[in-house]
């Protein structure tokens, strides 16, 4: 029996995105059993809940890195995973990151750090190729103003930036830049300065709370533009529940979607439905993704030896899954790094849509954004 | 008799209502000055205006000369002012010796010297043997002894005690004024504010009657008690 | 400055802020009589929120009809863990209730972690991002309905501790415990009522904001709670009239400085302007100061 | 003798672990004024506490109009029409004087005669009219003791509880306050009076208890006591 | 007086084994004694002089910044971080004080909720000075006599140092004149007045000294997470637990506040593993159940019952 060592965010503020990850790892560790495990052995998890705080996790995985586990995986927030990826650098245990995007993680030096799902530069280009896209396809609208408003924390900053440096680097204009402390539910006053600033696209960054209360705030207000993108919150499917109506149009980036033109999609998607008992998201396919790669690792390297799993995960090239093929590889000022690509969703009558990139695509972009008045 | 404690035209107005009206007052060693009136007649807010717990609106405290009127209690009291409250006020979560080694370190930054030095005046009200109950235990006349023992250690020139004697029953009552003679015997001056006219009578070389704010009398015990105008306004008749 | 952008600015502040009273005055109550500071105030907030998120999709009915159900059991509610919390502290020092609060607002964020999951909820209503137009300003139809219900609660407090006996007690018995014991006034049942009270009223506020806005079990709890501490300590403790006040500036400075300073320090304005007048008006604007102790 | 209003049987009464009364019993008829006098911290105010349910028996029985009395609720004992005027008075300090008198008659039954009575108390102490709409907390202590005396006889009880109501109070008051008590007595309400002032106390009550360390020494009508050669001694200081 | 040194005594001797027997287990002592440092230090103003705080994650998260910029931006090692977070700490202290000691009670304890809130903001959005948002890693360290400051051991004995330090601090100071100050100022502010103290002087002298050891504390934390972001160190949340942790243990005791650490982070620790989702939950109701039944706290509660007993034992006879 192989155990891997899980650190998850289970109880506290990012529990929402730990019960998803815990899902798509549960439909994997199903899979991989069913098929005779690794090498014969049952593959079993150890999981620790972090409570969504730091010193838990790097607790936490000190006590996995004591215990006879050749990897970890862990944990959703940056915050969290950062610290943890400095331990585990210095510890010498494989991790292979479940949830965060910060880029830093896989920067040089983290040899012993891997991320099979994307990070915030993936994302914020991207959402930029997509507009990029609509430029080319949509000559005649103008796209070229850009609002930002995003929340204060780690992420949504990290991905503010990245898209202010596309932006210029691209020729778009950002006409409005804000940020909100995470827990402020009343956006009016920016929104209001957003109508006179009249950007083409809107760039939100918000965590699902915030997401709701946005858009329904943006309606009240009457804030469109031609492309309304919110990242975080509206990959979520309960977003469309919540906000019906309001949330047509709008766009968000992710690494997986139900309606991928990937091999083997639909039956993941089935099982993560199955495991979850709801509408499964990306989230959950990267939970599942993280997991299959650590299997995939260990059946390389034939051992539970920490370095040989190391080398193993080094050397995955081209392995194929449902969400995503990987290949670690170090490019850009990144290291063990695999290069998702990631699409782009619409919500269109009620559903999420995979819209971008055109050859993965389920469907075509509906472009303009049409102002709220004329829905 | 050089003045230790001179107040001029004392002065403490609460809104429309002066409850200190331009009152006098000179205190010297080893003397007893006793603060009498009625109800409300401004005795506790003379006190507090002395001691710096009420900004006075008019007027000047001098302690030896010096002019104190603006500074804050605790200076007056490093000075060698100490008081009492009305409503006695012990630590209420510490036990007795802790109590009086609060002020005993005013003096005494050692631990052990405040130490003796609270022991000694624990022992001299005759707490010596409470010494580490809690002082929220302490019944009424302890509670009294308790809040003389900490004035003591401040090891003041001048004390002022706000109705330390009320409630006292006769023994412990004239327990309490024998040791008020003895100390100020040994030259302290006591300013003291009491209703119990026995008490009074017995103690003070001098005494200030203050009705609605203002001296309406003053001198010999004998002398004051017999004034008309204080057995109209205080003393009533039998 | 774009006059109509700042008196649509203005006028949101006041709706923003009308809900923010509704927050706070149940703590205002709470605080005025028992001196409880109650971390868990929010949390019962958050509480309406969810009972209106499940009345409405158990019934199907508008959410605000929730407040049928959620009110009464609030009070319930409330009577109850003060019975088998609160009271018995009363002995102990404040810090100790403090304390019990939060580990009350631990429990029932977590409760409703464990029933409902993490992830947040809401309400869809047709009128959610409904305006009216007044002159060539928009009046959210939401905030209004939290506005008027704001304006109907404390009116309906004020009158209850103006004009009823049991009103007076409630008085009596914020000013001197012991003191209304021995008139004859039941000081248990009083701190009882006054909490049920203060949850009702918290639970008022949720189920009007819920179509506004969207509940998550823990992370909202506390924002909400230091919103209502706000409101209270710009009003003064205890007086119910001055939460109005003092949830229309918090409102306003709020909605001001982020519109024309800087959005990302939105909360600090209204932190700044609350020790501003804590440090200038200790009582709070509308208290009154004792000095005698 | 008529069945007692007040019978308070062989109780041990006291804090925690700490016992402070053993043994005492003491009752008072209907009409009658009983003293209660002792020492410091004989235990007085202890009994009063448990007599109004502030604090549990430990052993004994506690009965008022022949049902028992039960702890911690002091209400109740209000409701069932005794007035217990405390030592430290806890008067509603940020309301007015007249608030205070108001909130005294809650009751029904006092209530329906609130005006009467208000009019009844301020004729009592003329000073309460004066200040009616001053807060209570910023009244002298000596204004503080008659308020909370007119707050007891606002409930228009059946029976009084009164601890030590002169302390602090200016002579010329506490001769009015004791006058005002034989007279409330004189109406047909049963007192009991705590007192440290004894002589004051034999001279209104019709009988006394003596108290010391926690046990009853002695008891009997006003007049024997004064007689008492013990008493005399130990309290009239004689 | 001498039975704390015992009992101190016997504590350093437990810190001095525990990384020999237990070494595997080593960050979760960290945490405890980090705890067991801010409580004792928290519990200089909020217990000992009675200024109740839920703000001091600002001296924590202070105290981390200062440590880690200074190693990162500037090179300056943590020993020299640590005194300066310690100064600055003192400074911020009596800013703040000046500012909030004219308010009572829970006003004072509102307003350091506020303060620490807009310092929080200020550490996330202006970025020129923090980092912001996206936060600081501390990827390098000098290593003194060739000890790696990494290592779980060697932050080990700084949390220990840190913790025995403070607790001593504590003990020391409680039976000297400051803390006989400090406890006249909580008890009643005029009557310490008429003692002759300074309440406000002695309030700031205590909040200083409180924000200085933990900001200390908050350089090793930043240490052991090597990452900060504002929204960790000043986290409200972790103001709370700090108080928490001293008021659960026993206010104005010299050893509450450690015992406190040991139960909270003791018990979060196995409630994490062993409730999962549910593990706040238990946190809360264990909570609830020490408040209901040693509402002083642990230690408080322990000492007075003994005081108590003692007492009637010796009055019995009278
Ligand atoms: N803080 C205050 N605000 C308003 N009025 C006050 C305040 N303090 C005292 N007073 C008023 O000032 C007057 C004098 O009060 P003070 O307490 O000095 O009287 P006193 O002579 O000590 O009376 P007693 O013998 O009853 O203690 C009283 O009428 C009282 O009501
Ligand atoms: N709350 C309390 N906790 C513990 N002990 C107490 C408490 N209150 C009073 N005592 C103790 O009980 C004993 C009796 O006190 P009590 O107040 O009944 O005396 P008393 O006869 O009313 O005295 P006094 O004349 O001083 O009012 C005293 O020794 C006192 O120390
Ligand atoms: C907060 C983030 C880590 C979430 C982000 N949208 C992601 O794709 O991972
Ligand atoms: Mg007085
Ligand atoms: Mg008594």
């Amino acid at each position: 029996e192989i155990s891997i060592g899980v650190v998850n965010s289970l109880s506290g503020a990012f529990a929402t995105f730990g019960e998803r990850y815990r899902d798509g790892m549960q439909v994997a560790l199903d899979e991989i059993n069913e098929n005779g495990g690794i090498d014969g052995e049952t593959v079993s998890l150890v999981v620790r809940d972090d409570a969504s705080e730091a010193r838990n996790a790097i607790t936490s995985l000190e006590e996995l890195g004591g215990m006879d586990v050749p990897l970890v995986l862990g944990s959703y927030a940056s915050s969290i995973t950062g610290p943890m990826a400095q331990i585990a650098n210095r510890r010498e245990v494989p991790l292979v990151v479940l949830g965060s995007a910060d880029d830093a993680i896989t920067k040089p030096g983290s040899e012993w750090v891997f991320r099979a799902k994307h990070n915030t530069t993936i994302i914020g280009e991207t959402y930029f190729d997509f507009f990029d896209a609509m430029r080319t396809a949509h000559p005649d609208t103008e796209l070229q103003s850009v609002g930002m408003l995003y929340g204060n924390s780690a992420f949504p900053t990290a991905l503010a930036e990245i898209a202010r440096s596309e932006a210029e680097e691209r020729g778009y204009e950002v006409v409005a830049d804000n940020s909100y402390d995470q827990g402020v539910s009343d956006f009016r006053p920016i929104l209001n300065n957003f109508l006179s600033a009249e950007p083409d696209i809107l760039f939100l960054v918000n965590y699902a709370d915030d997401g709701i209360a946005i858009i329904r705030q943006m309606a009240e207000v009457g804030l469109s533009a031609s492309i309304i993108a919110i990242d975080t919150a509206a990959a979520l499917p309960a977003y469309i529940e919540q906000t019906g109506d309001l949330s047509e149009y709008v766009v968000t980036a992710v690494d997986w979607s139900k309606d991928v033109q990937y091999e083997g999609t639909q039956d993941l998607y089935e099982r993560l439905k199955a495991q979850s008992g709801a509408e499964p998201s990306f989230y959950e396919a990267e939970g599942y993704l993280a997991l299959m790669v650590a299997a995939e690792a260990l059946r390389q390297a034939g051992s539970t030896d920490r370095t040989e799993v190391r080398e193993a995960l080094d050397g995955i090239s081209d392995f194929q899954t449902p969400v995503t093929s990987v290949t670690f590889e170090d490019y850009d000022g990144f290291q063990n790094q695999n290069p998702i690509q990631d699409l782009i969703l619409q919500i269109q009558d009620g559903a999420h849509v995979t819209i971008y990139p055109e050859e993965l695509s389920a469907g075509d972009p509906r472009f303009p954004v049409p102002a709220w008045s004329e829905r | 008799m050089p003045n230790l404690l001179k107040a001029n035209d004392l002065t403490v107005r609460f809104g429309g209502l002066t409850a200190v009206d331009s009152v006098e007052l000179s205190v010297a060693p080893g003397q007893v000055v006793a603060l009498i009136g009625p109800n409300g007649a401004g005795k506790t807010t003379c006190f507090d205006a002395l001691t710096g717990f009420v900004q006075p609106d008019a007027g000047r405290v001098e302690l030896e000369g010096r002019d104190v009127t603006g500074l804050p209690p605790f200076e007056r009291t490093r000075l060698g002012m100490a008081r009492t409250f009305q409503t006695e006020r012990p630590f209420e979560d510490l036990s007795v010796l802790r109590n009086v080694l609060v002020p005993a370190f005013l003096r005494h930054p050692g631990r052990a010297e405040a130490e003796a030095v609270a022991r000694s005046a624990l022992h001299r009200v005759g707490l010596a043997d409470r010494a580490d109950q809690p002082a929220s235990d302490l019944n009424l006349a302890r509670r009294r002894r308790l809040e003389l023992a900490k004035a003591l250690a401040l090891e003041p020139r001048i004390l002022f005690l706000d109705e330390v004697m009320a409630g006292l029953n006769p023994p412990a009552l004239a327990e309490m004024i024998k040791f008020l003679r003895d100390l100020s015997g040994e030259g302290m001056a006591i300013v003291l504010v009491e209703h119990i006219l026995e008490a009074v009578m017995q103690l003070a070389d001098h005494v200030v009657v203050l009705a609605s704010g203002a001296v309406i009398a003053e001198g010999k015990p004998d002398a004051v008690t017999s004034d008309p105008a204080v057995i109209e306004a205080y003393l009533g008749t039998e | 400055m774009d006059t109509t952008a700042f008196l649509q600015n203005v006028s949101n502040g006041f709706l923003i802020g009308g809900v923010y009273a509704l927050i706070g005055i149940g703590l205002t109550l709470v605080f005025g009589v028992m001196r409880t500071i109650n971390f868990a105030h929010g949390d019962f907030t958050v509480l309406g929120m969810y009972g209106a998120v499940a009345f409405n999709s158990a019934i199907g009915w508008d959410p605000y009809a929730a407040l049928i159900v959620a009110v009464p059991a609030a009070f319930i509610g409330g009577v109850l863990i003060e019975r088998f919390v609160l009271s018995r502290l009363v002995e102990a020092p404040p810090e100790t209730t403090l304390l019990a609060t939060l580990g009350l607002s631990l429990i029932i964020g977590n409760c409703l972690l464990l029933i409902w999951g993490p992830e947040p909820e809401s309400v869809n209503v047709p009128y959610a991002a409904t305006t009216l137009a007044v002159g060539s300003v928009r009046v959210s139809v939401v905030l209004l309905a939290a506005g008027l219900m704001t304006l109907a609660a404390i009116t309906a407090l004020w009158l209850f501790l103006s004009r009823t006996e049991t009103g007076r007690a409630v008085k009596a018995t914020a000013s001197n415990r012991l003191g209304a014991e021995l008139v004859g006034i039941d000081t248990r049942r009083i701190h009882s009522l006054v909490f049920g009270l203060g949850t009702s009223l918290a639970v008022i506020a949720g189920v009007a904001l819920i179509p506004l806005l969207f509940a998550n079990p823990t992370n909202l709890g506390p924002i909400f709670t230091l919103k209502a501490f706000v409101v209270t300590v710009l009003g003064g403790l205890g007086n119910v009239w001055a939460a109005i006040a003092g949830g229309l500036i918090l409102g306003i400075v709020e909605v001001l400085g982020t519109a024309y300073l800087a959005s990302e320090y939105r909360d600090a304005y209204g932190l700044i302007v609350f020790l501003a007048i804590l440090l200038l008006r200790p009582e709070g604007l509308f208290g009154r100061t004792t000095k005698r102790a | 003798m008529d069945e007692p209003i007040l019978d308070v049987r062989n109780v041990d009464l006291g804090y925690g672990a700490l016992t402070v009364v053993y043994g005492a019993s003491l009752s008072v008829g209907p009409g009658e004024l009983v003293g209660l006098v002792g020492g410091n911290g004989s235990g007085k105010s202890t009994i009063l506490r448990a007599v109004s349910g502030m604090i549990g028996q430990k052993k004994g029985e506690i009965r008022f109009d022949g049902e028992r009395v039960a702890d911690s609720r002091p209400h109740r004992m209000a409701r069932r029409g005794l007035a217990h005027i405390p030592m430290g008075r806890q008067l509603f300090g940020e309301m007015t004087v007249r608030d205070n008198l108001l909130l005294g008659a809650t009751l029904p039954e006092a209530r329906a005669k609130r005006d009467q009575t208000l009019a009844e108390v301020e004729a009592l102490f003329p000073d309460l009219a004066r200040f009616s709409e001053a807060r209570a907390a910023e009244l002298s202590g000596g204004q503080q003791q008659m308020v909370a005396i007119a707050r007891g006889l606002m409930l228009r009880p059946r029976m009084l509880l009164m601890d030590e109501p002169s302390l602090g109070l200016a002579p010329i008051v506490v001769k009015e306050a004791m006058r005002a008590i034989r007279k409330v007595a004189n109406t047909g309400m049963p007192i009991l009076l705590v007192e440290q002032n004894v002589k004051q106390v034999l001279d209104i009550a019709d009988r006394a208890y003596v108290l010391e360390n926690g046990r009853m020494v002695l008891d009997g009508t006003a007049e024997d006591l004064r007689g008492d050669d013990r008493v005399r001694r130990a309290y009239l200081g004689i | 007086m001498s039975r704390v040194w015992i009992i101190f005594a016997g504590l350093a001797v437990l810190g001095l084994v525990y990384p020999f027997a237990m070494p595997g287990m080593l960050s979760v002592a960290v945490t405890v004694l980090l705890f067991a440092g801010w409580a004792t230090a928290w519990d200089i103003a909020g217990g000992w002089c009675g200024q109740v705080s839920l703000g001091h994650a600002a001296f924590v998260g202070l105290g981390a910044y200062v440590v880690a910029l200074g190693q990162v931006e500037l090179g300056v090692p943590p020993w020299f971080g640590l005194p300066v977070a310690a100064a600055l700490a003192a400074g911020l202290a009596w800013c703040w004080g000046r500012l909030t000691f004219s308010l009572a009670g829970p006003y004072f304890t509102l307003s350091t909720i506020a303060v620490a809130e807009i310092l929080r903001m200020v550490a996330i959005n202006e970025d020129w000075l923090t980092g912001g948002a996206i936060g600081v890693f501390i990827s390098t360290l000098p290593e003194p006599f060739g000890i790696d400051l990494f290592s779980r051991e060697a932050q080990y004995w700084m949390a220990l140092a840190f913790a025995l330090g403070t607790i001593a601090l504590v003990a020391i100071l409680s039976e000297r004149r400051f803390g006989y100050r400090m406890r006249a100022v909580r008890e009643d502010e005029n009557s310490a007045m008429a003692a002759g103290i300074d309440p406000t002087a002695t309030k700031l002298h205590a909040f200083m000294l409180s924000g200085a050891l933990t900001a200390v504390g908050g350089g090793i934390y930043g240490i052991f997470l090597s990452y900060l972001e504002p929204h960790v160190m000043f986290y409200l949340f972790l103001s709370v637990q700090i108080a928490l942790t001293s008021i659960i243990g026993g206010r104005g005791t010299v050893f509450g506040p450690a015992a406190g650490a040991v139960l909270l982070v003791g018990a979060g620790e196995i409630f994490r593993t062993t409730f999962a989702q549910a593990n706040l939950l238990i946190y809360g109701i264990l909570i609830l159940i020490v408040v209901l039944f040693f509402p002083r706290g642990l230690v408080a509660e322990l000492i007075r019952g003994v005081a108590r007993r003692r007492y009637a034992q010796s009055t019995q006879g009278e």
